[in-house]
């Protein structure tokens, strides 16, 4: 058990804003390219001081993924990768690595498990909480009070889309830290930080007094750069995958390091 | 005509909830979009102009109402139940489908959004939402399997004449479920100037509700037109059913009558054993789940990953059902049978022979149901069967299903035509 | 709707003739089988019930009344008379053919014969007829030219799996006008138990007369519509004039309303000089004449011998033109125009595009003619063009004409499918 | 000009009649296979002792023909076959030969001559009536009147599914003699004769005191014999064209011989 866990992730995220400016945190699909490649990026991700990581479990119908991650879903299913071998892996990394490793996926996954089990699972994988890309807050009452009653945070969205009074609602509901979506639409296109984003971030601000996180589109040193003093957690996803795919494992360890010199 | 809007014996309670299906479990994203989405639909239908400018653009524009046909050959043939044939096939574009778009489509003028996107499987939705979309002068983009184009480009090349930007879908299994998700990705980006007209009665709330509030009136004509043939009620009503759209809409005009017994037919494939099936409520093999943006039975495995699913009628092919349909057959109000592949071919050889009539693949689904169990009906009872759109689309698979040579030889000569 | 036996000022005069046109040339074999019709038909048409129960059969069966739609995106693009289309292409079986067929079979029904013989050369007849005789039992032979045959496969298996016997023509240009000739021949043989289903206003009296009947359905339904639409009648009526079935339907409706223009749409193919085309009228190329049973126009040599005809649109490539068409030709009251492939491939796509309308490509002869004319009339002027059928069955050719790639490389994928 | 035509058409063959119990006539479509084999036919015909000729002038939409006539009308009209040499040819063979020759054909070609020029032409080619396969008695009456005045005998049908009120008027306007079809249908097929054509000949004669002729499907010897004491002519189509075109000149010529051999 790593003592982030114990501490409640926005304690955390917290106690690391006090050494840092920005956090990053970043995104690993279970099985894909394999499990072997995931454990190099968790390593890589470890070496360059990467501070929070998403494990996505896989899901035949990701919604809210874009072109990258929704092939990289439909590989790991087709090779295999089921339940045992996600919580294998989560386990084996929460006692390895010391940054918080949250659980990412869609909601059907936490439904056929049921609620009680799945939140068993996260705590005995020494997971600290959870995103769920397609369970509205409205839907997730009961699941979150379990969660959090296993000291697992339900880490909720807020969009550019969402109305005031929407985004309250959310802040109301939210703990650990807030993931915000820089701009509409799925995972994987760039974001023009530029446009906008300020603005959005200062009515997430207004709904919650959590840590913001930043995410959808984050794909550059320059743009992690961009983030600091917009949000506290600089959140990059497509952009990783893209870069193993690319420039393979040094390329990627090469990549994170120049993403976290940014956040300090 | 009369407006509808009180007749929701189905509405849903909470959160778009039939029973412990439905809801809407979206990407935050299109939070705001579903509940804007609500708000026209809620003041649409409270709106008896509404309604009423629906009836008249289906009366004048797609041809309703449709006709209820007696088939008294069939009927002499299985010598029991008197068998009526509610005839979708006759609206514009082939198909039910077209109710559903036109109402849509007439909400996004009052929303005042200029383009609409839409999945398609079998090409039928996607034809009927480029012929809205031409009408009504709205930009469209139509998205498609890679697999479905390959095989369904008679739709393909209809849809881009109509002015439709085709888009293949490369995902998962590049089928219909696919260019689902491909659109709720598109509407997560776009929402802004687009409407997502979801083809059935599947989805996040309210689509359920408002795809079976535009398809009712296949029933509420229905419950009319048997009326004035029979002097009474059918005694049973057999629809297809794909994700329920079609069958959602008839049923809606018998729902409070108790005495009418309504049967859902599904894709049996190859047989439910086979695993080539899509019968999610009739083969007991569908579990609760949560997809696509709402919470219904689905064909998935036990960790809630979606399964291959398989017909010969391309429309019937997918993982999910309409919640209000998953209700209605937990309460017991709806049975659900499932029809083969081969009991297929053969209902429709037979429809075409002894009545004229060229059901599509997916409605003879329901012709098979409806001729298994007339026989054991009297001549005093009437059944209805609703056929859900035309067969003519469907050349190249039934010449296919029937092995046809001089089909093959024309395609094959024509393709020669077309060496360089 | 009343019946229109009393609304006939189109009445044959001295033996079925139409002025100068019109009358029964036929061997005399089969003279006596032609009283026997006419008389079959008089009685039936001077009998309320007939008339009624034909009404009846096209509203519960075809899906009569088809609606009339105002297009107004069309209109605004011509910018002058508003443009309104006559819906036949909402027929069952998808064109204005099923009238006429379903009217026939009530008539060979009440002189008890079994079996029907047609003609088709598009293939829309034969399917029509094959449908008409599976829904009332009787056995279906279909006469089709082997050229045709090749060309529209599509439609000769719909007539093969609706259970009729597709003969294929070896004769003369084997096209339409010898598959005329084989059921001529046919029926100078099997006239005791067999009734030719003539398929447009030609040939001996009474097909003229009685095909027009049946079709005026059409033009006496449009009359009302219009009149409820627009309070007053349309200042012009398009229609494209193969044999001049549609033509002579939706004109019927109005040919005591001097106010409104009729205009007759012939196709003009590759253009009247090119010499491929079928504008035997308007062109005036065509001269009196007298085969297949009557005398009218044909196109044909100065000694007689008909000619070559061609046309994009299959169903209008035929060498002769019902006599009352050609007679109110002559009389001034039909105005006839052509209308080029090129022009009808443009219409088809513009209306495909603007309204969602997909018209049969004989049909979009007579929006080419429409949509030349429109700018010049003014909005206080309603046009009405009869969309005769749906363009889907055309998807080969339009495929064709417009080149495109992806269907030439799905039906080269299929072709190599099939390949053993 | 041959003694026939002008004698009337009637009378001569009443005069064979009464030297020989049945006479033949024999069919060709001008121009197929070419208008030299048609002489060649003719010139057979005329060894053979044939009594009466029809010479059919090609058309495109022959109705009552059958497939053999049908391809013959065809052909002969690709080769160029027009109204010039076919008159040529009857002009010719009624010089050379003394059998009466009659024109078979469609009301169109009539029709676009025009009935004058039509009867005029057919007088000066020295022809002594006509047939038209699709001319109905009750549009011929200006025609045929014309023709009268020519001294031309239109030679009307009568078929087995005529009414007796038909009958009869068909009877009041033929001249010269009557063409008797002995079953339903078009030309061509074989006739079974045994199968109620004397019955048909007995309503026939009640309507007509003309001299009648059989013809449809009458294609052997045998057929030609048991037509006598049935009808007062043979006449012969389809076989004579088949039996070219299976058998040669040499054929056509025997077998021409051995019809006529049964009408003496
Ligand atoms: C003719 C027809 N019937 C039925 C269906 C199935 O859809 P649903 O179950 O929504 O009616 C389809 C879908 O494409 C269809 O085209
Ligand atoms: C759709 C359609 N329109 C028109 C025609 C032409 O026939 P008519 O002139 O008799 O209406 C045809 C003939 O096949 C047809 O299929």
């Amino acid at each position: 058990m790593t003592g982030a866990r114990t501490a409640g992730l926005e304690s955390h995220v917290r106690e690391r804003l006090a050494k840092k400016p920005l956090l990053l945190m970043a995104h690993v699909v279970v099985g894909y390219p394999s499990l072997d490649a995931n454990w190099a990026m968790l390593e890589a991700m470890d070496g360059a001081g990467v501070d929070l990581v998403e494990l996505q479990l896989p899901f035949t119908e990701p919604i809210a993924d874009g072109p990258s991650f929704v092939k990289a879903n439909h590989d790991a299913i087709q090779a295999g990768t089921a339940w045992r071998a996600y919580f294998d892996l989560t386990a084996r990394a929460a006692t390895r690595f010391s940054f918080p490793i949250l659980f990412m996926g869609y909601y059907n996954s936490v439904f056929r498990m049921g609620a009680e089990r799945f939140c068993a699972r996260l705590s005995e994988a020494g997971m600290s909480g959870f995103i769920l890309a397609d369970l509205p807050p409205e839907e997730a009452a009961e699941l979150n009070a379990m969660a959090r009653g296993r000291e697992l945070d339900p880490i909720l969205l807020m969009t550019p889309t969402n109305s005031p009074a929407r985004l309250a609602e959310i802040g109301r509901q939210a703990s650990g830290f807030v993931y915000c979506t820089a701009r509409k639409g799925v995972t994987g296109r760039k974001t023009d930080l530029s446009q906008g984003v300020a603005a959005f971030l200062e009515r997430c601000r207004t709904a919650t007094s959590l840590p913001l996180g930043l995410g959808f589109g984050i794909k550059t040193a320059a743009d992690v750069r961009e983030v600091r003093g917009l949000a506290n957690i600089a959140i990059v996803g497509t952009a990783c995958l893209e870069v193993w795919e690319e420039r393979g494992a040094d390329g990627y360890r090469q990549f994170l390091k120049t993403l976290a010199a940014e956040t300090v | 005509m009369t407006m509808p809007a009180e007749l929701f014996p189905w509405a849903p309670g909470r959160e778009g909830y039939y029973g412990d299906f439905g809801g809407a479990f979206v990407p935050e994203m299109l939070h705001e979009t579903l509940a804007e989405l609500r708000a026209a639909f809620d003041n649409a239908r409270r709106d008896p102009a509404f309604w009423k400018s629906y009836v008249e653009v289906m009366s004048t524009y797609a041809g309703r109402p449709t006709p209820v046909t007696y088939c008294d050959n069939l009927t002499r043939r299985f010598g029991g139940a008197r068998i009526y044939v509610k005839r979708e096939d006759l609206n514009h574009t082939g198909a039910h489908k077209a109710n559903n778009v036109m109402g849509q489509g007439l909400l996004v003028q009052r929303m005042g959004k200029p383009r609409v996107i839409a999945e398609t499987g079998a090409g039928q939705h996607g034809v009927a939402t480029a012929t809205m979309a031409a009408r009504l002068g709205l930009a469209c983009t139509i998205y498609m399997g890679e697999e479905d184009i390959a095989r369904q480009r008679p739709n393909v090349f209809w849809m881009e004449q109509l002015g439709a930007d085709v888009v293949a879908v490369t995902d998962g299994t590049r089928t219909l479920k696919d260019a689902i998700n491909a659109c709720l990705r598109d509407w997560a980006e776009s929402m802004a100037d687009t409407h997502y007209v979801l083809g059935t009665v599947c989805g996040p709330h309210p689509f359920p509700q408002m795809v079976t509030y535009f398809q009712s009136i296949i029933g509420h004509e229905a419950r009319t037109q048997m009326l004035d043939a029979t002097g009474e009620l059918p005694r049973r009503v057999y629809a297809c059913v794909g994700g329920g759209s079609n069958a959602s809409g008839v049923f809606a005009g018998f729902l409070d009558d108790l005495s009418v017994e309504l049967v859902g037919v599904e894709a049996g494939g190859k047989g439910i054993d086979s695993g080539k099936h899509t019968a999610r409520l009739a083969g007991g093999k569908g579990r609760p789940g949560v997809a696509q943006g709402y919470k219904s039975v689905f064909l998935q495995n036990e960790e809630g990953l979606m399964q291959d699913t398989y017909s010969v009628a391309a429309g019937l092919d997918y993982i999910g059902i309409g919640p209000m349909l998953a209700d209605l057959h937990q309460r017991g109000r709806v049975r659900f049978e499932s029809a083969t592949d081969s009991e297929v071919v053969e209902a429709l050889r037979l429809t075409m022979r002894s009545e004229g009539l060229i059901p599509a693949l997916e409605s003879a689904h329901a012709f098979v149901a409806a001729f298994r169990e007339a026989p054991s009906l009297s001549s005093a009872d009437a059944v209805l069967v609703n056929q859900s759109g035309r067969g003519d689309k469907d050349i190249f698979t039934v010449a296919d299903a029937l092995g046809d040579e001089g089909w093959k030889d024309f395609i094959r000569r024509k393709a020669a035509s077309y060496e360089r």
